[in-house]
């Protein structure tokens, strides 16, 4: 199982700047973003998370955002995708790092997901 | 009471047209307890509905309620997209087969907030005039009063959800610019049913 | 007292990503960024730390980073400077936000730190 | 036993040769369990340093390792820079008034680190070459098997410290990249006080 990376942040320059980090650690892994309103200004757009996960080249997706309408943009994705997407309420670098790190060696969800707990925050 | 194709366009048409003039009074608001935008994207989401009625005149009540949901999901860029955008998808979901009494109408669109934004009234938000317009609806008590009541409820709460949240106790003291442009979009609603 | 934000991050963007993001719910702070290194690749720059402290306005700086060599890097620049500065070790992301829309709006240290406390990840 | 300039700045610049030629090694080892930087980034450290000998020739110990600390503070960019940074900035104000016997003077490092990376022994770091190495000195035992010996034991270990820890179990079975640089530091001091 290849899990792909999502991250959804209100600002292009932190989804792009997440994805430069996370790389580095995890090179083979699929990781798409969504950064920006349609404009590329602070916000969210329904229509880039759609582009992220169509490029997305993950058997399964872990998904990170950052606040309040990344998040609920993500789930309105997540009602009309037929991809399997997980979300994690967990601090957005910090959790993006740690999932990356992990899936780039093909351990396996449930070991990742308790990686991820501590660092939920909400 | 039902609101029919005709009415429901004028009534969107009415939101639409308040929403471009009170751009900066709810910019101001969102000033105040959040980050500044709400004015500006719900006046993107204004106008994408209004080239969407240009570009495709909505021939039924779904298809209205859809296109103003979409519109509004695609470009208004915050909370408020999706948070408007589900209530609207909802409530054309549920006119499909048969248009629905007004009151059951506005909670289908409220229950939507809730289910989207995981909040309730009380919250300081929409919802908070969403609600309570629905209960007048029910009660055949829906009138300006109501309205002006239900917004100004949000003055003295503490936020509990959105942007505001963050602020907790010095949320204290301002108007939800949500609950403003959900104000706005019932006071439309009041012009054209008559009150 | 006016507080400072200052923000160390291995990437240049995610840096001035999160400035964009909390400048706009805090407009009136001072938010100085650290992003990279001195050749913008990901990383951590004493210099560019140095900079940013400098370059802030803020009567005591409230300061975030990301991952390890921000935060030893972070800790070598308290060792050096007269500034009163704040580190903690919450979630970048959201921690600035939470840190930045409290100070905005002049909330005591206390309550700001008291708000910061459950995103404590580090 | 004690070391004196002239043989200490041919142990950092024996030090600084290892790392360029080792550059790809350590990209290597840190591939495996990190962002696979750190001999790129000892590299630019190492060369930091040559330049910053070339430009003002360090008259004394303390100079020397306070241009070797500020050459890698400034230079390296990942985590190792202030490690490194420290351990020779807390030896060359060990050294200010007197020098130390070379047993003391790791200790000293070794202490500095653990003070910057807020680790032990134990965690697969840098330290799990340092501590052994200056243990072996106060005890005369200095030699190319300890270091071996101390490198070697980075590899079963799980990290707990650094970017490797985020691998927990999966980080066991390869050396630690920042060890393996250690090792090379200790190696040229070998070279240099002849073992
Ligand atoms: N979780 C939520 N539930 C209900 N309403 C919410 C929620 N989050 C935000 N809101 C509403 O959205 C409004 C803010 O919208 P807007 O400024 O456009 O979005 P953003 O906060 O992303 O900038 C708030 O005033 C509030 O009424
Ligand atoms: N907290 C720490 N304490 C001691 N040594 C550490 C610590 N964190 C990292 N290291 C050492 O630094 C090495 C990694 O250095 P490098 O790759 O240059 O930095 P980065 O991890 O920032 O890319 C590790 O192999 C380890 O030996
Ligand atoms: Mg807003
Ligand atoms: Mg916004
Ligand atoms: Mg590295
Ligand atoms: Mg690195």
């Amino acid at each position: 199982m290849k899990y792909g990376i999502l991250i959804v942040s209100h600002s292009p320059k932190i989804a792009a700047g997440v994805k430069d980090l996370i790389s580095q650690a995890a090179p083979d892994l699929s990781i798409t973003t969504a950064g920006g309103t349609d404009e590329d200004k602070i916000g969210s757009s329904l229509e880039k998370i759609q582009q992220a996960v169509d490029d997305n080249t993950g058997d399964e997706i872990l998904a990170f955002y950052d606040l309040g309408s990344s998040k609920m943009n993500l789930e309105m994705l997540l009602e009309m995708t037929d991809k399997k997407i997980h979300k994690y309420d967990v601090a957005l670098v910090e959790g993006a790092y740690t999932a990356a790190t992990l899936a780039e060696v093909e351990t396996p969800l449930k070991d990742i997901e308790s990686n991820l707990k501590p660092l939920k925050i909400k | 009471m039902k609101i029919e194709l005709a009415d429901a366009k004028k009534w969107i048409e009415s939101f639409v047209k308040k929403l471009e003039d009170e751009k900066s009074t709810l910019n101001e608001l969102d000033t105040a307890i959040g980050d500044g935008d709400h004015g500006t994207n719900m006046d993107r989401g204004a106008k994408a509905v209004t080239d969407s009625f240009d570009k495709k005149e909505p021939g039924n009540l779904a298809d209205l309620y859809k296109a103003t949901a979409f519109a509004m999901i695609q470009k208004v860029g915050g909370a408020s997209g999706p948070l408007y955008g589900t209530a609207f998808l909802d409530m054309s979901k549920a006119v499909k087969e048969d248009n629905l009494e007004l009151a059951d109408l506005i909670q289908t669109g409220t229950d939507g907030i809730k289910r989207r934004g995981e909040s309730d009234t009380g919250m300081k938000t929409m919802i908070d005039v969403w609600q309570p317009i629905s209960e007048a609806l029910k009660n055949d008590k829906f009138n300006q009063q109501v309205i002006d009541d239900a917004l100004n409820s949000t003055k003295d709460m503490v936020a509990t959800k959105g942007r505001a949240s963050y602020l907790e106790e010095k949320s204290k003291g301002h108007l939800d610019p949500g609950a403003q442009s959900s104000a706005y979009l019932f006071e439309s609603l009041l012009e054209v049913i008559g009150g």
